[in-house]
């Protein structure tokens, strides 16, 4: 790197950090969702919406993005750093993940002129929110069973049948949609079409789903005889298969292009760490527990390892002998370890940890709310089981079930 | 080490587990949870079934039994996620049973076998289990006792009309009978609690005075801990069981790729480990409820710290798993498991959690 | 009960209390196997069987065996307490166990008048030791994979072909055999056929097999051409699946039936608390490591949970929703926790825990020994996910894989 | 967190990788372990690659890197389960380096380069880790040391020129560098340990005088701890890596019930969680290594017992896992699986484990 770039770096990180530190929102006074698929009130989505919008103007999503759809044309680094940085000051995280991780990066990278100049800016000030139409209530994770049927008729398809699990589908101007459109293929896996769909035509009809927890923040979304421009096809009809999959390697993390920020709080060892120092396990402060100091322990090395993985993975020499096993296995990591981090949160707090989100819960419930949403996590996007099955398959290369 | 089951305890068995079947399915939990209401007509039949009275003298007009023959009664209730006071009413009469005085007995024990709801308020805002960490303080004066305290998830308490409640007086801890209504309206605040079937209260009892009879005999907090921790595991005994029979039915007949979902050996073998732990509990369960029939002594209490710690452990786990395994279906509020992972949290976290009992089961086994 | 049994029941138990404080043999001076498995030298030999035929002429195994065929005739019971005072004194386990506990049984069970009396007596006595040949070499835990033939040929049958894992192979005088009369059959597990086969005839050589431990006490036996007579056919020809079924019964333990005695020297949680109380981890009492009294109460509860669900089987109206769950599930839970317990027991000992077998180890090395061995049970008579899928299936009614 | 590879240690990776492929294969680690004798001609091989130098300062003939170099020999080697003394000859050669005078380093350190070996006996009779229950005594008479104790657990010393010893001079544990030929005959006894590819020893230092000059600086037992433990750590890393590879190889080829038992979830779920620990535990160790190479200091600390915690848990269930999935095959002797369950049984318990490991680190994390 030359001492250019290097002083440039150093002057952004420097921007960076101040920005973020004096642009910090305040507590809205009222328990934040933590992650994009919580969003579950009003009050929370307008919080959200505005905190990215304000992001965006200042620079500091989209920055590796081409400078001709509204990104900042500059290299990853500067995304990263600022990224980077968002974590470090705990700041909210960006409600429009599906646009700026999934749809985004898509529509960049196989999307027409067209698509991007439409679609792109929009995404990133979250001024067009996406959502996913990918799983449906029958099909389980496996997007081979996909039955929603778009037919072609004239210049419109006509779509029909519902899809699941879609986050923020009631705020959704647009979804990236997997249907039907031919049942006559020899594979399940063909005869599906992709599409980018707008949410605001008759017939659409996004129905909140009601949480383990109580609140709302996914949608069933069902299709009645809904219209929608013949041009929402993304590439050819037949190929919604393999540009589904293409997606999926942006969710796995297996892929760059997404356009920074962050999608949920981060919640990690140090933060279960911090609350052992401040609340009680019978009678005594939880971090002078044996047993809680003992597991304490064992997080901060989980944790430190997942670190040091994507660390070790950068370096040639020590890739490792599987290749793909450190990014492919990310999701199984990070959401496995969230579900029992989490859980094990709530022994530090005696009998309170029976309490629920209100005020009398140890901050406001939050660590009870988490434990019972990290479910979405290991369970959404493919279980941990499934993710079990792709990493031994696909990566130790051991047979197919 | 036996187990033994007298024919009364079968007859109660074999009642409740069809009671409950029938009287309350879950979708009335269901209704019950939405309404916040107590549900009174249930309550009923429960006592006009003698259960209000199971562990109190016949001489008082109970079956004279001991608390341990709730177990299958609770056990059955805990299989539903059926929310009633029937532990607390059940903990408060084997306690006036054991340390009351006979004025006591007199007057409070054919009130509770006629139905009258007991609470109990062991636990405080400091979340302590071990009740050397009570605050709550009764000064003697003026021939009563003066509180200063709050206690916590006091459950149906606004149903009750008796509350029993821990305070020390000087440095030992001792039971106090509260009358329900000589507590001014407005200190008794409803509390959100994870398991939302059950109804739970904070009670401020600064500045109440009670009389000086209404004080239980010393030691009656022991049998209190051993009590509750009996009934706790026999609740959770019967949440093991049910959320097993719940996620082994979805597994039957739920497909993913092409194939029942019970055929992944992912799914089916942790669902083998859950049984097993789920038979584990319930045989030391029973074992714990013949032990304490001769006794609050130290087997009973090891018996009863084990039927515990293996409680916790196997609800905690049977219930992650559920919700797990019922895949999209399971992150949402109508599917059941939710119900069980939550009773599973309030049983856990109520009783003293399983690291709690092993670190005194470790001063009784192996010191 | 009557009276007078009660009172002979008490007298019995003291005579047996008794004539095992008197009897119980003095240490070899060598360390003795811990189970009939690990049998690997003549000195260990010859020691268990001169203790199991002191023990029969003392009448205390087959005791509940019928009188007419060397048997004591008398109630199960009796038997029960005797077994139980083995096991409470500490005292060898019986060798013979293919004989005492298979193939005793079965011939009780379904072999004809000839067969008791020739076998039963000499079982007992461990004049004639047994062993077992089910699994060959390639076939894993499916006994439908059975290669080994038998070929009628006149009064004969001749076997060709290999087992695997039979334990006293080289002390065996009989056989309970495995093996395929016909190929033509639909199902893999028709054309089989169970026999009683002499080991004393030309052509069958059993070569002991070097375990892990680096000690012997498993075979590999081959079959040459070798010739034995007709009349061992137990039933019919093709009745072998059958047969070998409920010989596997009484494996699992699901059914009664055996001599009594035990198999295997007891290692249970009070023996770790017990090893805990004397060796040092890092240079203090091993009881007295925070971490260690932790999972000794754990594997205490546990093993007191395994004892528990007995005694709770027995009680009508506790026998459970899943009939079957404790008895097919015995030895899943039995032999892993072995192997955790005694995997565990290692982490006692400090830095000696990297010793084996030699006078300058705690024991004498019994422990690491007992860790390497204890994968002879959670592998062999189907292994620890067979018997997941078994309980799994069987009684929880999930579908096959 | 950064992770990095200077240019020479990815070549010392690239050579050791191939190295241990071509010239150490398993056949022939089982032919030294039944012969028991020390494999001289690859120790030799491997002087002459440079690597009894590679922590040696070039001014006494090495290659003047940090201990923390050795991490990809080590690995390597660990791979295939190769016994040497290159471990305890590389902790010898960096505690003089760092802790020797300029004689001592003179006299000893040219002596390692050409292929003298070192062996270390840090662990006595009572297998603590704590070099605190030190029992071995250094009393300071007549211008020496007169040593009373036995040390364990010291591997291949009879081929080894040096040993370096810990003892207490009065309540402070020094290291003592002595000579092999000062051992009197029949004070060197062979142990039988869990791994076969162990060569190890017992020694009895009483009545053995050496001189003033003998002792490393002081602080020494420090560098000491972390250097074996990272060294220990990068065995342990290779062993995962190796049995691993071992039994997914195996699970690709052998069939039961028809199918190739790779594609049972009861065994490909845990092959997939042996792969992650294995990925984190190389993590941690690089990561180590880095940290070392700037000195023993907390952070070093930290990273090194993280890793060795790491390794130790990743390797034990790794190879108690390949054992059982191995089946049949797996409980025999002529399977390698065991080679790798006795290997990690041994690197386990002489570090110091994952347990004692995790308690010193609640004190360096927490407090």
């Amino acid at each position: 790197m030359s001492d250019v770039a290097r002083i440039e770096i150093e002057e952004f990180r420097e921007e960076v950090r101040n920005w973020f530190t004096e642009n910090k929102p305040q507590d809205p006074g009222f328990l934040l969702p933590e992650t994009f698929m919580e969003v579950g009130t009003d009050e929370q989505f307008e919080f959200l919406r505005d905190w990215q919008r304000k992001v965006y103007e200042a620079g500091y999503i989209g920055i590796s993005w081409p400078k001709d759809y509204g990104g900042g044309g500059r290299p990853q680094i500067f995304q990263d750093i600022a990224t980077r940085e968002m974590v470090t000051q705990r700041v909210p995280f960006m409600p429009n993940t599906i646009g700026l991780n999934w749809a985004g990066p898509l529509i960049l990278k196989v999307g027409t002129e067209e698509n991007k100049r439409k679609y792109i800016k929009n995404i990133l000030s979250a001024e067009d929110i996406w959502c996913q139409g990918f799983s449906e209530p029958e099909a389980g994770s496996d997007l081979g069973n996909t039955r929603c049927s778009a037919r072609r008729d004239g210049d419109d398809y006509i779509i029909n049948g519902s899809k699941i699990w879609t986050s923020l589908g009631t705020y959704a101007k647009y979804m990236i949609l997997l249907a039907r459109t031919s049942k006559e293929k020899s594979s399940k896996y063909a005869g599906l079409s992709f599409f980018l769909a707008p949410m605001g035509v008759d017939g659409i009809d996004p129905e909140p789903i009601q949480k383990l927890t109580g609140e709302y923040g996914f949608c069933q979304t069902f299709f009645d005889d809904a219209r929608i421009p013949a041009d929402c096809l993304m590439g050819e009809e037949g190929d919604g298969w393999k540009t589904a999959m293409i997606t999926l390697t942006f969710e796995r993390g297996a892929s760059g292009g997404q356009a920074g920020g962050t999608s949920m709080m981060e919640l990690n060892a140090y933060d279960v760490l911090e609350l052992a120092r401040r609340v009680r396990r019978n009678g005594k402060l939880a971090i002078e527990d044996t047993y809680v100091r003992e597991k304490l322990v064992s997080f901060l090395i989980e944790f430190r390892g997942n670190q040091l993985m994507s660390a070790r993975e950068k370096v040639p020499g020590l890739t490792g002998d599987w290749p793909g096993a450190v990014s492919l296995s990310g999701k199984l990591r990070n959401t496995e370890l969230r579900r029992r981090l989490t859980q094990f949160s709530l022994s530090l707090m005696g009998a309170n940890a029976a309490r629920f989100v209100s005020e009398n819960s140890v901050d406001g419930g939050k660590w009870q709310r988490s434990y019972l949403n990290s479910f979405s996590a290991t369970i959404g996007g493919g279980t941990s089981e499934i993710q079990h099955n792709i990493v031994g398959e696909r990566v130790l290369g051991l047979p197919k079930d | 080490m036996k187990i033994t089951l007298s024919d009364e305890q079968r007859l109660l068995l074999e009642t409740a587990q069809s009671f409950f079947i029938d009287r309350c399915p879950i979708e009335q939990t269901r209704k019950n949870m939405s309404n916040g209401k107590f549900d009174q007509s249930l309550w009923q039949e429960m006592v006009e079934l003698g259960w209000a009275g199971v562990n109190i003298p016949e001489e008082f007009g109970g079956l004279g039994l001991g608390i341990e023959s709730l177990v299958p009664i609770v056990e059955s209730m805990g299989r539903f996620v059926v929310g009633s006071p029937i532990k607390s009413t059940a903990v408060a009469a084997g306690l006036i049973s054991s340390f009351g005085t006979y004025e006591q007995k007199s007057i409070y024990l054919p009130r509770i076998v006629k139905g009258e709801i007991a609470s109990i308020g062991f636990i405080e805002e400091n979340g302590a289990w071990d009740d050397g960490f009570v605050e709550t303080v009764a000064e003697l004066r003026d021939g009563g006792f003066s509180l200063t305290g709050k206690k916590c998830f006091v459950t149906d308490v606004d149903c009750s009309s008796l509350v029993l409640v821990s305070a020390k007086v000087k440095n030992e801890t001792n039971i106090f009978i509260i009358e329900t209504s000589e507590i001014p309206e407005g200190l008794v605040k409803r509390e959100v609690v994870i398991d939302e079937t059950v109804r739970s209260f904070q009670i401020d009892l600064n500045g109440l005075f009670i009389g000086e009879n209404q004080v239980l005999g010393s030691g009656s907090n022991r049998l209190a801990d051993l009590s509750s921790l009996l009934l706790n595991a026999a609740e959770m005994s019967g949440g093991v069981s049910g959320v097993l029979q719940l996620t082994v039915d979805y597994l039957k007949n739920r497909k993913a790729f092409d194939r029942l979902i019970g055929s992944y050996q992912s799914l089916k073998h942790p669902m083998v480990d859950i049984l097993i732990s789920s038979e584990a509990l319930r045989s030391h369960l029973y074992y714990a409820a013949n032990c304490l029939s001769s006794g609050p002594d130290k087997e009973a209490e090891i018996a009863i710290r084990m039927a515990s710690a293996s409680g916790s452990e196997a609800f905690a786990y049977a219930s992650d798993r559920a919700i797990q395994f019922h895949g999209g279906f399971g992150f949402t509020y109508d599917c059941n498991a939710q119900l069980y992972m939550r009773r599973a949290l309030w049983c856990q976290y109520q009783g003293g959690d399983q690291v709690y009992q092993k670190k005194l089961l470790e001063t009784l086994l192996l010191d």
